[in-house]
């Protein structure tokens, strides 16, 4: 029911078109920027909106958002990293970069969501999009601790091997948490949000036809690449292998389901601004946390956590994940 | 009658998120200047498609004198020492205007 | 009298200025991903726009609509072969890659079409939308066999060198049918207009803004990078010889005189459809046929294909072809 | 108090952002091509903005305010050469350069100014916006006389140098003015103001959502790209010197002084339309000028000009300039 | 001192049509990898301005062990006699982590 | 086997302001082709960040037979004492196809 009217949403829709375009091999191919202009919209444009709400929120109710953002975005890439390792298919290294992304959000599959939300009238709280800017750097840090402390394992193991390796993570580490800090998106993401907070609101008004009345073209845009992309990579995932995959599925749903819990337990949202929270723990980052993994842990290899985080669990989400947190939140908070 | 020199070219090409990066080596090893393409492709690392921020390569240009480039390559083999993913390749050029390329960058 | 009401439609003086800015030799230039993002831009929108209607469409007009725009997709180019032939200026291979672009339809001349009708307060039918969809993969398909009927003919009289190219023909004619198919813009066009049949009428609502809205802004944008790009290649059509450059304006009256007749005869429709119609036969392409010619028939000049699409034919049709069609169309389908 | 409110509007506050980024070294990046997007689109709304005022135009105020444009246009550069070779810290050829770029006019600087004025609620005269147009092209002849003649006294000083120089100067004279009449964007702005002025009202009017609704939106896009550029511009200030830093802070309040007078005195104008002419003096041209200072004085050291009107000049009158113009303006013609 | 080993490569310029045919014959040939860069033009088959889908080029860069090569060239020509517009040309280079360019492409 | 043909490929990286200027010299010294990329870069004339319509560069290749090559030199030369700046340099290649850098543009 819910899952099948998602289906109808014109940016799932979109989503599904670039797919497809792609698994019939046709050459439909955006221009390389065209993905990067769509993104520096919404994520200005959320961040508007996150700031406009942020200036009228409650500071108890916003202070304890940000703490659990934070939680999430601290905890989750560990459960990751152990099921990882449980697989036995990836090394340490690898296992350290693929969880940061899970710990970090996707803003595409957080929009999906409101559009979901909205084409289904179901109200929401305006706090998820703060805690969608808290994320990516909390998740960086970790990856970055749990790739470090594998570097001590492995030179322990192999003591010639690793000597250089463990310098070298030293060395940056003050440059990578920097890094983790000022990354473009974040910063792009949390200014826009000061500057909704801060800005004449009659100034902000003027901004409503750019960064409201257009924002569902430009999301549809963005998931039709996202969906070219999603293509690309899903064909990676015999070479990533069925264990990785499984994981790629399991994943956001253990993500979702922790998300969707503190959603409602811990931050008493609604049915709606549950199933936010449930998607912030579902989804992986595609944005911030890959070039922070590819400048901080170049021993792992991208392709892992591309086709994991753009092939395998974006489509999942976007598709099955969000309906089903969707129900997930309606069991516990919509009991309330 | 063009005076061309023969200088050493250093092609260096990688994900874009190495940037900042390779041009502070290349300012440090004190090269005249620098130049960057952007590229896409594919190797060891899997593809860099071009449409993403994420997946991007950059192709650097450096003319520098042969002496200067030895030094260029110590710090690019440390780089790949540490698993960053680089194709690195030194072609024989000949410059027209020589000179420049003896005067390390100011800024 | 309407030919100079459509000179002062803004997205025709857009053309005109790039046009112009060429010809003094501006150094005006839009950066080279720009008119891809705005055909994206104009495909998905007018694909959307035409999924809603489709979705309210009668089926037998419809039918009907696909079938006579398949038939002008085949027939077309045939006669576009002949004339070209007839000129004795060019090969069979470059006439049939030639020929393939007058088949198809310029999403740009339409919509400028749309743009002449709306500021005359005509109405038209929604047909011609679901017609421009279609034109496209037939005429590329009728190029590709015209090109092989050309390629042995070729062969009988010089065996010596036609034989590998016969070879190649066949061996890729499978892929290059479901290029013609699958090429990047049918599957935008035609996936959008799904999408607009298909998805929730409400969230279609929310689309409203980006796609009908800020829609002229962009045809007029758009056509100012076909007038610069017109303009450079109008300076071509000296290279290009003048029995070509006639069959470049011929050839769109008779397209149009064509068009006209089929949108009023066989379908029935009224000055504004039967307009368009006229315009759908009398446009060459310049997105979908082009890279099919290059990749298909590598052995013709795609200078000819190019200038005369875009240099001579599109020109012709955004100044002074509209008002003809139309003129045309309220002779015939006006006097019912 | 009014400079503070300026800090509260969105657009100054994304040039913020992006100065801010920079500052602390996040890799907070535009694709190459946004920039330039944003310009585009930003010259063709102010431009067609300006031909709808223009064609409801009073002929003799429009006469009277193109005069002093082009006063203004080759005034302003002179007076900044003569300050510049004062400073003894550059030759006479890049005074020139730099020079020129003083008497044209910033187009994001201007638009700040215009939303400043709007947030504030503050009318304005129109007659500013074709002022805008007309003040590139007289900027850079003056600047390309001031370079000859330079290029003449040091031929005097060092002759065996200088003969080369004075020659290239002759030869391509010629095609140096046509270039400072047919530049990109004097062409783009000159162009869509003609279209404001003949389209049909009707039509135009559709063109609103694009050319109005978003706009503020855009700017606030562009600026941001434009503070991450000054950011990375003004880190160049060390090397271009305290003499000249200190030029590009004097020079745009004297050209800012010499715009209010012209505006209040010379043309009458209310408070608004009297700020806009004082930051038409102010304001450094960073689109039109370079490219020919570049092409035309090549001996000129680009990041001379470039750090000047970018980095220096640019953030002033943005975040300072335009409150003290406003200040200016309301003293002279708010007495009125 | 760092072994510069020499290898060839191997440069292709043509119209960006061709490019999942060109990245299938490098593919194919046992390529380690391939770079792209988008890029226009002018030569025998006119302007490529690069300014819309239908006339922007691409420039291939392939580095491959000269075994390879012979291979590549041969499909190249073959492309070339079907009347595709190439310019094929080959360099000289020296290469910093030689081994890199053995191992075929995996995806 | 393949008759790879020595030639000349000239690069030039400059500022994309002289595309029109270079683009120019090219036609009438006779190429039979051009190509062009986008590219940034440092060098003496300060940074060219690429991201603003005035502070990119382009890179220009030409291949040409040795005695069209001298006089590009030339022009190039030239520029280059009226003060633009200009990073030239002529490479060796072998080109697959000889015969086409034979023939100029008849655009
Ligand atoms: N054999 C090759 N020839 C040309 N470019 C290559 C080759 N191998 C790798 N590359 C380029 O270098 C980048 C990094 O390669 P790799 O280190 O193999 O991941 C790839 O994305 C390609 O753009
Ligand atoms: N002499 C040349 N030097 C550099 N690039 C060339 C040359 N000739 C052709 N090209 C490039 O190769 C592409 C195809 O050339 P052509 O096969 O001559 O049509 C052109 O669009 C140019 O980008
Ligand atoms: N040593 C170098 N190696 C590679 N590219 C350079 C070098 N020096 C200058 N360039 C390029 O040439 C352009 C002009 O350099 P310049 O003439 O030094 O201002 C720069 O913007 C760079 O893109
Ligand atoms: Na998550
Ligand atoms: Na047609
Ligand atoms: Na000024």
């Amino acid at each position: 029911m819910s899952a099948f009217s998602n289906l109808l949403i014109p940016a799932v829709l979109f989503f599904a078109l670039g797919f497809v375009a792609r698994l019939i091999k046709s050459d439909l191919r955006f221009p390389p920027d065209l993905a990067k202009i769509l993104s520096i919209y919404l994520l200005v444009s959320i961040g508007l909106h996150g700031g406009v709400e942020l200036a009228k929120a409650d500071l108890g109710e916003a202070v304890a958002a940000v703490v659990w953002a934070l939680l999430l975005g601290l905890l989750l890439p560990i459960i990751g990293f152990g099921l990882l390792l449980a697989t036995r298919r990836v090394g340490p290294l690898d296992a350290a970069a693929i969880a940061a992304h899970y710990g970090s959000v996707s803003a595409g599959t957080f929009l999906t969501a409101i559009a979901f939300l909205g084409s289904q009238g179901i109200e929401y709280e305006r706090y998820p999009l703060i805690m969608l800017a808290i994320m990516e750097s909390p998740a960086i840090v970790v990856g970055l601790l749990l790739a470090s402390w594998s570097r001590g394992r492995i030179a322990k193991t192999a003591p010639e091997r690793g000597t250089p390796r463990a310098d070298h993570g030293n060395g940056h580490l003050g440059d990578i948490l920097r890094e983790a800090f000022t990354n473009g998106s974040v910063v792009l993401l949390i200014g826009s949000m000061l500057i909704g907070a801060i800005a004449n609101p009659k100034a902000m008004e003027s901004l409503h036809p750019f960064t409201t009345d257009i924002f569902m073209g430009m999301l549809c845009l963005f998931l039709l690449e996202m969906g070219l992309e999603a293509g690309r990579r899903f064909a990676d995932f015999r070479r990533v292998g069925w264990a990785l995959v499984t994981f790629g599925l399991a994943m956001p749903l253990i993500g979702g389901a922790i998300g969707v819990l503190v959603g409602d337990l811990m931050l008493g949202f609604s049915v709606g601004g549950t199933t936010l929270v449930g998607v912030l723990g579902a989804s992986a980052s595609y944005i911030a946390v890959p070039p922070a993994m590819r400048l901080a842990v170049p021993e792992a290899n991208p392709s892992f956590y591309l086709t994991l985080s753009l092939g395998v669990t974006f489509p999942f989400n976007v598709v099955v994940g969000i309906p089903i947190y969707h129900q997930l939140a309606q069991m516990l908070a919509g009991g309330a | 009658m063009h005076r061309l020199v023969p200088e050493k070219l250093v092609t260096v090409i990688t994900t874009d998120v190495l940037e900042q990066r390779l041009v502070a080596l290349v300012r440090r090893r004190g090269a005249s200047g620098y130049t960057l393409l952007r590229a896409r492709g594919a190797g060891s690392d899997g593809l860099q498609s071009g449409n993403l921020e994420i997946d991007t390569n950059l192709l650097l240009k450096v003319i520098l004198p042969p002496d200067r480039m030895s030094g260029l390559l110590d710090d690019l083999n440390a780089l790949i020492g540490q698993g960053y993913h680089l194709t690195v390749f030194v072609s024989d050029v000949a410059v027209l205007n020589h000179e420049k390329f003896e005067r390390p960058m100011t800024t």
